[in-house]
């Protein structure tokens, strides 16, 4: 169990191959990588600020790691975490989990950034062209994704 | 009380972290957001609507009725955005 | 939509940024890469060779690629699969999916790793310290799994 | 008509891919089958059981009645295992 919230890009390869190195009884990895999105319309994204808050969003991430971990059978996971100002198209999160069954791995990804997309404790301002600076609201379908997972995670 | 303050909180306010003494008074989370509210116009407007902000006391989140004392951190953030 | 079939290994980190490079509209990429598993147990493995039906397979691969294209809005999608002998902890496959939406990209992968687990032309000889080599045969899970997205995909 | 065989069928039948000119008589996939099956003990042995045997021709799936021609590209091998 891995968590590192940073400024730095990260490299999925390196970070996957470090993951998984030596654990023969890995059948898969399942990783999800997110990008700043640029869905065009009237004003187009320039760039985004991500704030977090250092201390309690490294324990958060690795207390739903942790449940991650209990509830799916995994040999290795990780996430890492950018924080800062981001351009259209760099990469944000980094989500894996390795285990000897693919559904398992699978399910334990799509867990773990359903939740890191509404619970973990980041703000997003966004740059665009024609608006200017300012601050993303929570939205309720992410709300609902997370749901889907049942109990109340770490929280 | 170490108070922080996260995303449109931070740049209401103007600050994003402050060591202050709180009166004796002030024992929940909600009296300490009443408490800050009168301490200038930006809090006053910072910190009007409850229904926008989330607390977090010693790093876990907190209701409005969770207990703060001297030496907590408390935090004071806008809903999470998410990743 | 990408479909490579070869002997060599693959870069995933190099893999996933070529495929998503100046798309701006890509919000996520989920992969699952397939590694060589070891489950331990009485004989243990010491290689497994790949063999597959060179110009059916690639063929086969672009179909249910595409079938995910026409099921999901996915900006990008690829399968990279090597064949011949790789031994435990080699990567063996890899599959890609970017979208503008994380599930799409989730559902989509799952669905391409469930099809090639099991209609994929590939036969796989593995060897263990026990019993030399030996064919492995189908698994019925395997079929459930694929089963489960409805419609005979790309037969 | 060019025949591939793959896996243990290319392995108990010596022969991962050959050209030959089937009899007239020789229609379909369970024709080619039983005709090949004759040719020698090994190919008797590799297509005994038609249960473990999955054919295609030209590189799509075919079921035993399928219909085969000169020109084909048939190949006969086993249930695919996956990647």
């Amino acid at each position: 169990m891995v968590v590192r919230v940073q400024k730095e890009d990260f490299d999925v390869g390196a970070e996957l191959t470090t993951l998984t190195g030596g654990k023969t009884a890995v059948g898969g990895i399942t990783s999800f990588v997110g990008l700043v999105r640029d869905l065009g319309g009237e004003s187009a994204l320039k760039a985004m600020t991500l704030e977090h808050y250092p201390g309690m969003t490294e324990k958060m991430l690795g207390e739903i790691e942790s449940e991650a971990n209990d509830r799916w059978p995994l040999e290795a996971s990780l996430i890492v975490h950018r924080y800062g100002r981001l351009e259209p198209g760099d990469r944000i999160v980094l989500v894996a989990t390795a285990s000897a069954h693919r559904h398992a791995a699978f399910d334990s990804c799509a867990f773990l950034i359903d939740w890191l997309k509404t619970r973990a404790p980041f703000w997003k301002l966004e740059e665009t062209d024609g608006d200017g600076a300012r601050w993303v609201e929570s939205k309720q379908s992410d709300d609902r994704a997370a749901g889907r997972w049942g109990k109340e995670a770490a929280e | 009380m170490k108070i922080l303050y996260f995303a449109w909180l931070r740049q209401k306010t103007g600050i994003d972290s402050e060591d202050i003494v709180v009166p004796e008074s002030v024992s929940d989370v909600a009296g300490l957001i009443n408490w800050l509210k009168e301490r200038n116009e930006k809090f006053e407007d910072a910190l009007s609507d409850f229904q926008s902000i989330r607390v977090a006391v010693n790093q876990e989140f907190a209701e409005f009725d969770a207990p703060v004392a001297q030496g907590d951190e408390v935090a004071i953030f806008p809903p999470m955005t998410g990743g």
